[in-house]
This record gives C-alpha cells, structure tokens and sequence, in this order.
C-alpha cells in the first residue's frame, strides 16, 4: 500500500474543487447506503477515490452532556442509544464501569445472564451488519434472511426484559430481571436452529464468486495500520492480530468459557466477513456453554439504591460487537457523574476509512463502510 | 435543568454513603455470596500479605456457599475466576513484576488489599522508575485506582512522555484521548490519554492538566487515531492542539458557538436562543 | 493443480448453490411478514408499553401513594405527581398526575421504582396518535389505561 | 376495404410481408398493449416472486395479493409532480426516456411471437433487433448527461461501456446461431421468423444443436443479455446502494415511469431473441420426442389448462381469504378475477382459438422463464464491480463467444473439410 502516497492530497482543498480532471462526489447524508447519516465527501478521478472526507456529527445528541446531568442508574437506558443495534452490550459496559467504580461485581449468575444476553447481541449485531454489507455489495435477499433470525434474539430479549431494540437489560450492580421461565430453552433452541441458517447465509456468499471478487482485496488494512489507527474488534482481528477483550482482558465471567477468537490473514473485506461470520458461531457455542452452567443465585449484588461512587474515575471496556467499548467515568461523589466519556469503536473505525478507499473504486467505498460496522448512532453520539 | 436531590430522596437510607465507602458491603445481612466476598477480603486486610490475597478471594465465596442456596457446581464457577487471574497477569505484564496485575482481576488481584473506600495507591514499576529517572518530577503521581494504573505528568512534556510510552515502553495503541473539566480548578482541564500495550497487556492513562487556553502538541504523529480524538476535544472543550492536521469540529457544525461539554456551557441559554433565533418564539424551556 | 475447483468455476456450482437457496425459499408458507392489523404480535409479559396507574380493584381507590419515587427515577423528568395529605384519612392523595408520553422511553425505571405497584407499563404498545396534545396523560387517561383502537375499518 | 382486410387473414404470412397496412397498425397496437400489460404483469410478479424468496409477501393490500398494485403505482406516477431539475439540459432531459421508450419497442417489430404474429419479416431481422436496441444507451447517456448530477452522470457512463462491451459478445453469440441456420444446409437466414422455421426444418433447437456449442452460445447471450438490460447482477448503472438510482436519479413521476417501461420491455426483447434463436421461437417442446397428432391435440390444451390451473389458484385463494367484512370486497374481487381467467380459458378451448393462440402461447411460456430468471438472479447475486464486469465481457464472454463461432463454424464445414481432407490424404 505504499503506492497510495502519491495520490492527491485531501487537504489542497478549495482550487482542486474547480479543477476538470477531478469530481467532487458527496455521498451523504441521505444515501442508500451510508447506514444512517454520514456523509462522506469522495474526490475521484473517474470512479477512481482520491480521498475522503467524512463529516459525522449529524446524529450528535449530547450523550456525554447528557449524563452529567443524570444520575448514573437513569444513564442507563441512554446508552443503549448509542449502539442501538447492539444495546446490550452498550449497558453491559456502561453497568460494568459504574460497578468498578462503585467497587462492587455482579453475581455468579447475574454474569452469566449478563454473558448469554451480550452474545445474543452480538449475534443480532453482526446479523444486521451482514444483512446490511451483503446490500450494499447488491444481494438484497441476506438481509431478510439475518433479520428473519434476528427475530428470535430480539423475540428472547423482549422476553427476558421487555424491550427489543433499546433493552435497558441489565442494572447497575448485576440484572433487574431474572430469567423467565423457559430462557434456557429459548437460547438452546435459537442456537440450535440459528446455526444451520448460518450455513444458508454462507452458501450464498461466502463461496459465490461475485461477493469474493467484490470483497477480496478491498479495503486491506494491515496490521501496523490498524493499531496505528486504533481500529478494533473484528476490523483488528482480521488484520491478524489476535486481540480480543474478552480474552485479554476477560470481564463478566468470560474466562470460563471455552471459545476461538477467529482472525484473518489479509484484512481485507473477505476476511472480515469471514471473522464475523465465525464470531457468530463463537457466540454460539459461549451461549451454550453459558446456558449449561448457567448457576443459581442472587442476580443483584448489594448497591445502594441510590448510587454514589467514590471521588475517582475509572475506564472500563468491553468488547463490543464492533470493537472496544469504552467508558471513562469520573466521579466526584455525588449522585451524578462528573464525567462519563464513551468510547465508541465506531467512530474511531471510521477513521481508517480514508485509508481503506483510497485508489479504490466507488463500490468499493460502499463496501468498505459496510465491512467497517459502523453505527452513526455510536459515531455522534 | 435536572438537579437531582440529594438529602430529599425518601429512600435513602444509606449509612456507608459518608464515609464514602463504595458499597454497602458489611452492614447488612450478607445472606448474598457476593456480600460476604466482600468483607472477608477487608476484614482479613491487614493480616494477609499481598501474594496470598486472591486466595483469599477464592476461598470467601465457597466459604459463604452453603449459607446460600448454591449449587456445588455454581461454588467451583465463582472460585475459578480468581485462580486464573494471576497466572494470566504473570506472563501477559512481561517484565512487569508483581504490582502490575491484569485489571481484570479488579479488586482482589491488587497487591494492597482492598481498603474501605479505594484511594489510589502509588504504582511502582520499572516503567515508573524509567520515566522518573529521565523527567524527574514532570511525573506528578503514579499510582493505580481499583487496579487501574494512570499517570499525572506536567503539560510541558506530556508529547515526549507519550512519544516515550509510545516507542520505548511499546504502548503502541492510543484508545482514546479525551478531556475533563474542572472550572473552580486554576488548570482547568485534565486531558486524559489511554494507553494500551499489545505487548504488555496492560492499560495506563497518562493525564495533564492545562489552563484554558494552553495548546498542547498533538498527538497525531504518535497515533493516527489522536486525529478524531482531538478533534472531538477541541470540539467540546476548546482545547486546542498545536500541529494537528485539520483541526476543525467534528460532531458539532462548524457554527456553533461554545463548547458543550464544558462545565460552565450554558445548555438551556443555548436552547432558548436557537428558538429564539430559528422558530421566531420564546422557548418554553 | 486440481481440477475440481476450476470445474465448480466452470460450471457455476457456487452461483447455483445461492440459486437454489432462494429457489427453496419461496412458497408463501416460509413467509414471516405479520399482516399488522389482522395479525397481532404476540406482546410479552415483561414488555413496557404504555403506562397505567393501577387502583386497588376492590375499592377502586388509586394505588398510587405520592411517594414521588418514579418522577426522581425518571431520567426524563416527564412524570409530576403533585399530591397533598388529606386530613380525614391522614394519607396523601394524588392532585394531579401527568405523564408526558411524547418523551417516553420506556426504560422501566419508574415502573422498578414504584414501591406500590401503582405504576405499570402495560404490554399495549399502539400509541400513536395524530397531535402531541394527547400525549400527555393525566391521572384520568392513566388509569383508564390503554384503551387500544382497532385499526381496522 | 373490407376485401382488403379479409385478404391478408388468407394469406398466411405477417402483415409487413402481405403489405397490409391496417393489420400492420393493428398488430403494432396489439404489441405495444401487449408489452405494456405484460410489463404491468412482470411489476406485480417481479414483487411476488423476489418477496417470497426473500421470505417477504410483497403487495398484499391493493387488491387481493396486491393485484392492483401496478395499476395504483402507475396512477400514482401518472399524477406525480414533473420535476425537471434546476440546471438540466431541459429538451435532452425531456427527450431522453422517449427515445428509451421508442427504441424498446420498436425492437418489438420484428419479434415473431408466431409464424403469422409479427408485425413484419425483415431479412435482417436479427441485425435490426441489434442495431435498434443498442440504440437505447443513447437515451440513458442523455438522460445521465442533461440531469446535471453527479451519479446519473457516472451511472449513465457505466452504462454506455457496459452495453458496449456486452453488445460484442451477444453479436458473436448470435452469429453463431445464424450460422447454425445456414451451416448443413446451405439456406442461411438473418431474419426471425426464418430461424425459427430453420429450427424447425433441422428438428432441433439451436440450444441443442451441434451440443454444447449451441448451449454455450446461448450460455454466453444469456450472460450478456443480463448485462446488457442493466439488470442484477450486471445494474451498474442503477446501482442503488452506490449511484442511488444511476442515470435516472434525477426523474420522476411519468418520464421516470417511461424508463421503467423500458427496461422492462427492454428486458422482454432480449428474451424473445434468445427463445427466437435458441429455443425454437413459437414451437412447442418435444415435437420430436412426443410428436404425432395426438400429441399435438394434448399440447392444444395445455394454454387452457394453464389458465384453468390459474383460476383454481384466485379460487383457492377466495377460500384463503380472511372471513372478515373487511376483506369481502377483496374476496369478491379475486373471486372474479379467477372467474375471468376460467372464462378465457374457456375461450382458448375453442379450436378456431386455440389454434391461433398456440404459437403465442408457446413464445410467451418461454419468454416468462427467462423473466423468472432475471428475477431470480435479482433475489441471488450480489453486484459485480465496474472492472470486474468489464473483465467478465472482455476476458470471459468475448474469447468464448470466438470460440463458440469459430468451432461451430468447424463443426458446420465437419463433412465438407472431412472430404477435403480425406481427398489430400488419397
């Protein structure tokens, strides 16, 4: 990729908007395929990309704003605001941050709930991103397909706490709901059932010609660059570096779980596809194991009712369906935060964009910002 | 605005809240597994010496299991946790000796035992020693908070501390870089930077505090990531960074007047005036 | 060099495998769509939908105790509850009780935070309406509950 | 007059042949109607058929199974604000879809829907097929060029290289099915109805013929066919997820509707060459295999008992139906709509009828599987890119299509060059 350098540079801005040879292209914010609200300013020479320029901010509301003026248990329900296809995991990273602070660890069993729910949701994440990348490349068929099944996770999730999308699922200090009735049954049958529909979603891509060509070499970012870029989850992964939170730095009852972190060789497109469709099965077997060893107990640990941290501030994250989720909270012993700061994965993925699509073609961009998960939701904030 | 009420609240009957103990972990009947994990570590804190205290940790809860309503299975799932935190920190921190526990391992790994109340502890480590023989007293404090290491270095050389982190002690992964503000403060902002080592694995936050005003170098040489990162700081607390690329807002439009998250932005002064202004109207708010 | 895969190239295997994936999927029965009005979603127990104010079914009198604890636990600030003692029964009645429905986000706080079970989200979830002025619900409309509209001609 | 319009029914050829003007008019009318229904039809299944293979149901609710659909997204076109944009090149603008329109039905002129249902016989048919559908980039280059936006800009260059580059293959492929026609037989034809009539004087299709070469050749026209239409996985330049809807982003309401039609009609042409080339144009299948009269009487039945099988499915349905009030209007009206398809499948009993409509019958029957196809295809495939469609004409298509031409030009002269050589070697 060395070759890039010598492109034209985005920052020559205003005399090069003028010059015939290049064409200014705004994709965005209403775009078929900008998953929400970004808008991406393409200069391309022919269909040719010579760089980009994203301009985010368009779904910006204050979130961080926001919890200064909460207390930490009614942030709660605003995080899963951010990630909104992957609401879980916000809350378990939010819930997980305040306990740190607070100095307190769920219970056995509230982890495992907490543990089987959050894969569900990565599950349902990366069954709307495949349904969404495999649009944007022109198969429109996948995406019904993953939504058909993604169905029954949100069908298990509005079961466990009443909500689909926006879960609100878990509390600060362990779970609020105890499992219903039947939640082991319902998470072995998805299981069992999801499994060869994930099989279905691969016979018509993974092997068909079309989707590689499209995906194989697009997008390639190579390991140095990613760390560079501070790119995570299954971006990283499929650069090859195998690093995942949940392995390296295991929280929630992680470590006892049996389970591949999958990573690729080329970082480009194909392999993190191919990552996420393994993490899918990965997911699986954690929910498996996690449903048989599911312990009994208390799902709360003791947390005042009304929270009040310690003056400090800690930083805790997860791994997200799309990377490192973040939180950095600052507390100065009162009911409110001082300070929470969201890390989101999204937004910083979205940096190696320019990266990736440079030299590319214009389908190519819209198959890389599919490939790269992003949510605008997690990215304004 | 939303003021929460703090001595109004009916329920509250919360008797750890003064002495600013993080739970209510001693005083009630600690029927729970977890409650009495919690205090036997506190109580035994001052007799057990550092290396034997995940031991501790493993041994109160399946010391608390038949009180409770525990499977034996449940009992051997909540001990494991702890026995592989150490083992999984020894060859991860490399050359990092003991203190340097994974974070993951939270309370109970810390060399210190838990006190009442968690205060940040001093983090002596090679690392420290390294940076302090070369700054000297540019490193303010080092210490670590609920097992979460973190720096106070002067803003003067703040760039050559990361630059530091960066190449010679392979702290290759900027995670975030973010700012927090303390307006009765005379340095009014803490800019935070998180570091993380592939190497190492291991998290240490390098922090500054700067006046209003001050500009500190950019990181964007060290990391490429720092791009957005600074440019999200700059857009919601106005710090400016010297070097930057293209430093402009990013989430904001590029008319907005303020810095939200600033202590002292005013939020409904905000709102009234961009009814005022767009929508013609007094704004209800 | 094997041949099998430049065979499966030449042939199409891997085009034909996704045809046949589609192919399979087509009588009307693998359909999932819900026809909405005709066919209700099955609404679970948990599921916070509109909100009523529960009343003591054998007295008809509100639950609800003034305790104020689910406007402190709304991060919205969208529920007043205004109440004043009454003398005669030394107990403290509602006044007045709005519910700001348009700013809802059906966290569930409130609902956890009711000592009383007074306050209930409700698994109707049809509240849509044409003007911002229904949304706000008072104590009437609250514990008349959802009074959901068949949307059917 | 009336002479005059009785004599051409005699005269059992087309009435471009029989010079007759009013049939001429009549059958051309027939055509467009009929093409423009039959796009009307290809809306609705085109939404039924993706929708149930996506697991979806489609149009459910303007009219039973949403059988009005294309009648309300029609109107709805019909009434909707004209915009043409700002800095347009208004007259290119407004004279892009017409001649998109125009050039996609006059392809219809010469397709032989049966021996005698064509509008006319050209000798160079085929060519004229070619030539004037080809012209129909011209329309969507205009369309892209005067809207004066970015993305039907690009969308309309894609689609002018793609149609190019496709265009060389399909040429190649259809010249080797021209060669079919003379080849063994010395009586070479480029028009229509001639190669169909070649098919049937060979007692073969020219899919079958010289095997695989006339399989491959239609192999390769099929490919570049989908292409060609700027349909999935060839829709470039529509392609909604990058160019948002290609060349024609910037229309709407009846000129939109106008490219619509075209594509669909486009589409339809396409088709009818290939079934006119490879497939034996209006012929019933296996007139070897289960040839004879008693044979040909079954296969007579068979367009009634395509629209009996159809009327048993609205009735069917009606069962289906919701019991609800609500839903009897609907219920009545598929009730009907079976009761109409039963009654023309009455109709189609009738000899006089049946007879007629057999050719028809046959040509339509296949010309639908080939829209199922391009359907199906839409439901499947992802999107190729720009270079890798250009590679999929350039390196795949072309070489083989040359391949095919020239080893079926071989295969032909096989006897010939046989006895040339058998001739040197004594």
């Amino acid at each position: 990729m060395s070759e890039r350098t010598d492109y034209l540079d985005l920052d020559t801005k205003d005399e090069t908007f003028l010059d015939a040879t290049e064409l200014v292209l705004n994709m965005g914010p209403q775009h078929p395929s900008t998953h929400g609200v970004l808008r991406v300013i393409l200069k391309l020479d022919g269909e040719k990309v010579l760089g980009t320029e994203c301009v985010i901010g368009y779904l910006h509301r204050g979130v961080e704003k926001i919890a200064e003026n909460r207390t930490y248990a009614m942030f709660n329900p605003y995080v899963d605001r951010m990630d909104y296809v992957a609401a879980v995991s916000n809350g378990l990273g939010y819930c997980e941050a305040v306990e740190k602070l607070l100095n307190v660890e769920a219970p056995p069993r509230a982890q495992y709930i907490r543990v089987i729910l959050t894969e569900l949701c990565r599950i349902a994440s990366h069954q709307v991103w495949l349904g969404t990348h495999a649009l944007d490349i022109g198969a429109i068929t996948p995406l019904f397909y993953c939504f058909r099944d993604r169905e029954e996770v949100l069908k298990i999730f509005e079961k466990y706490c009443g909500a689909r999308l926006t879960t609100h699922a878990f509390r600060i200090g362990g779970c609020i709901y105890e499992a219903y009735e039947g939640f082991e049954q319902d998470c072995k049958k998805f299981c069992d059932a999801f499994l060869p529909k994930l099989d279905e979603y691969e016979e018509l891509l993974t092997t068909n010609r079309i989707w590689v060509e499209r995906t194989k070499g697009v997008g390639i970012l190579n390991p140095e660059d990613c760390i560079a870029l501070g790119v995570t989850g299954p971006v990283l992964r499929a650069s090859g570096v195998k690093w995942d939170l949940r392995k390296a730095q295991p929280y929630e009852s992680y470590k006892d779980f049996d389970f591949e972190i999958p990573t690729g060789l080329n970082g480009d497109t194909y392999d993190r596809y191919l990552v996420r469709i393994e993490e899918m099965r990965q997911a699986v077997r954690i929910i498996r194991q996690a449903v048989d060893g599911l312990p009994q107990g208390p799902i709360m640990a003791k947390v005042p009712k009304v929270i009040k941290p310690p003056v400090g501030e800690v930083y805790h994250s997860i791994e997200a369906p799309k990377g490192e989720l973040g939180y950095f909270i600052v507390s100065d012993a009162s009911t409110q935060p001082y300070r929470i700061r969201v890390r989101p994965p999204s937004f910083v993925n979205l940096q190696a964009l320019d990266k990736m699509v440079r030299g590319l073609l214009v389908a190519d961009v819209v198959a890389v910002i599919g490939t790269l998960d992003i949510v605008l939701g997690e990215v304004d904030r | 605005m939303p003021e929460e009420t703090k001595g109004t609240d009916p329920v509250s009957p919360e008797p750890s809240s003064p002495a600013g103990a993080p739970v209510a972990s001693g005083e009630g009947a600690g029927s729970g597994a977890k409650a009495s994990a919690e205090t036997s570590p506190s109580s035994a804190a001052p007799t057990v010496p550092a290396p034997s205290a995940p031991a501790a940790k493993a041994e109160a809860p399946s010391a608390a299991k038949p009180a409770g309503p525990v499977k034996p299975a449940a009992a051997t799932t909540a001990a494991k946790p702890a026995e592989p935190a150490k083992p999984a920190a020894a060859p991860a921190t490399g050359e990092k000796p003991a203190p340097a526990a994974a974070k993951p391992a939270a309370p109970a790994a810390k060399p210190a035992p838990k006190p009442e109340g968690p205060k940040p502890e001093p983090w002596e480590a090679d690392l420290i020693t390294r940076l302090r023989s070369q700054y000297g007293s540019g490193i303010k404090e080092a210490s670590t908070y609920v097992g979460q290491k973190y720096l106070v270095v002067d803003s003067s050389i703040v760039y050559e501390i990361l630059l530091h982190m960066r190449h010679d002690e392979l702290f290759d992964y900027c995670v975030d870089i973010t700012a927090v503000h303390y307006p009765k403060r005379e340095a009014q902002f803490d800019i935070v930077y998180i570091l993380y080592s592939f190497h190492h694995n291991q998290r240490v936050r390098v922090k500054t505090q700067i006046k209003d005003g001050e500009h500190l170098r950019t990181a964007v040489e060290i990391w490429e990531t720092a791009n957005w990162l600074e440019r999200e700081v700059f857009d919601m607390f106005g710090i400016e960074f010297d070097g930057h690329p293209d430093l402009k807002r990013i989430l904001l439009p590029d008319g907005w007047k303020g810095h939200p998250l600033r202590k002292d932005y005013p939020i409904l002064q905000q709102d009234q005036e961009w009814v005022r202004i767009n929508l013609g109207i007094e704004s209800g708010q | 060099m094997s041949l099998t895969p430049l065979l499966r190239k030449i042939f199409l295997v891997d085009l034909v495998k996704g045809l046949k994936v589609t192919f399979h999927y087509q009588p009307p029965s693998e359909a999932i769509t819900e026809q909405y009005p005709l066919e209700r979603p099955v609404i679970f127990e948990r599921f916070r939908g509109q909100p009523r104010l529960n009343s003591n079914p054998d007295t008809g009198e509100s639950l609800c105790i003034v305790c104020n604890l689910c406007a402190l636990a709304c991060p919205e600030q969208l529920i007043v509850v205004k109440g004043e003692r009454n003398p005669a029964t030394k107990r403290k009645e509602v006044v007045s009780w709005t519910y700001d429905l348009s700013r809802c986000m059906f966290c569930g706080l409130c609902e956890e935070a009711c000592s009383t079970d007074a306050l209930e989200l409700t698994q109707d979830y049809e509240m849509a309406l044409y003007s911002r002025e229904g949304m706000v619900l008072d104590q009437a409309a609250l514990e008349r509950g959802p009074e959901p509209e068949k949307y059917a001609k | 007059m009336i002479e005059y319009i009785k004599g051409y029914l005699s005269s059992g050829t087309t009435p471009g042949e029989a010079g007759n003007l009013f049939w001429a008019t009549v059958y051309i009318l027939l055509v467009i109607a009929g093409v423009s229904v039959a796009v009307l039809c290809m809306n609705w299944l085109e939404r039924k058929i993706l929708a149930h293979m996506q697991i979806r149901l489609g149009p459910m609710r303007v009219g039973p199974h949403g059988l009005l659909q294309p009648f309300a997204d029609a109107l709805k076109l019909l009434i909707k604000e004209d915009i043409i944009p700002h800095d347009a090149d208004k007259l290119v603008f407004w004279s892009a879809p017409v001649v998109v329109t125009m050039t996609a039905f006059t392809t219809f002129l010469v397709v032989p829907f049966g021996r005698t249902h064509a509008v006319t016989d050209m000798n160079i048919g085929v060519l004229f097929m070619l030539g004037v559908s080809s012209l129909g980039v011209l329309g969507i280059i205009m369309a892209g060029w005067s809207s004066n936006s970015h993305y039907p800009l690009m969308g309309s260059l894609r689609s002018s290289a793609q149609m190019v580059s496709y265009e060389i293959a399909m040429g190649l492929a259809i010249v080797s099915a021209v060669l079919m026609t003379s080849l063994q037989t010395g009586t070479g034809t480029l028009s229509m109805i001639g190669i169909v009539e070649s098919q049937a004087s060979q007692h073969t299709w020219f899919i079958f013929k010289f095997f695989p070469l006339g399989f491959l050749a239609f192999a390769v026209f099929a490919i570049a066919m989908v292409a060609e239409t700027n349909r999935a996985p060839f829709d470039l330049p529509e392609a909604e997820s990058e160019l948002v809807a290609g060349f024609h982003t910037e229309y709407s309401g009846f000129r939109w509707s106008l490219f619509f039609l075209a594509e669909y009609s486009a589409m339809l042409a396409v088709s009818s060459i290939a079934v006119t080339l490879w497939l034996g144009g209006w012929m019933r299948p296996f007139p070897n295999l289960l040839g004879g009269p008693t044979w040909d009487m079954a296969f007579s039945f068979l367009p009634a008992l395509t629209f009996f099988v159809l009327a048993a499915g609205c009735f069917l349905g009606t069962i289906r139906m919701p019991k609800i009030p609500q839903f009897r209007i609907q219920t009545i009206g598929l009730g009907t709509f079976g009761a109409l398809l039963g009654f023309v499948g009455l109709v189609l009993l009738v000899p006089a009828v049946s007879v007629r409509i057999q050719d028809i019958y046959w040509f339509v029957v296949k010309v639908a599987f080939f829209m199922y196809l391009y359907i199906w295809y839409r439901g499947t495939f992802p999107r190729y890119r720009f270079d890798q469609l250009m590679k999929v004409g350039w390196k795949v298509l072309l070489p083989t299509g040359l391949g095919v031409l020239i080893a079926t030009a071989l295969w032909g002269l096989m006897p010939q060059l046989s006895a040339a050589l058998t001739g040197v070697l004594q």
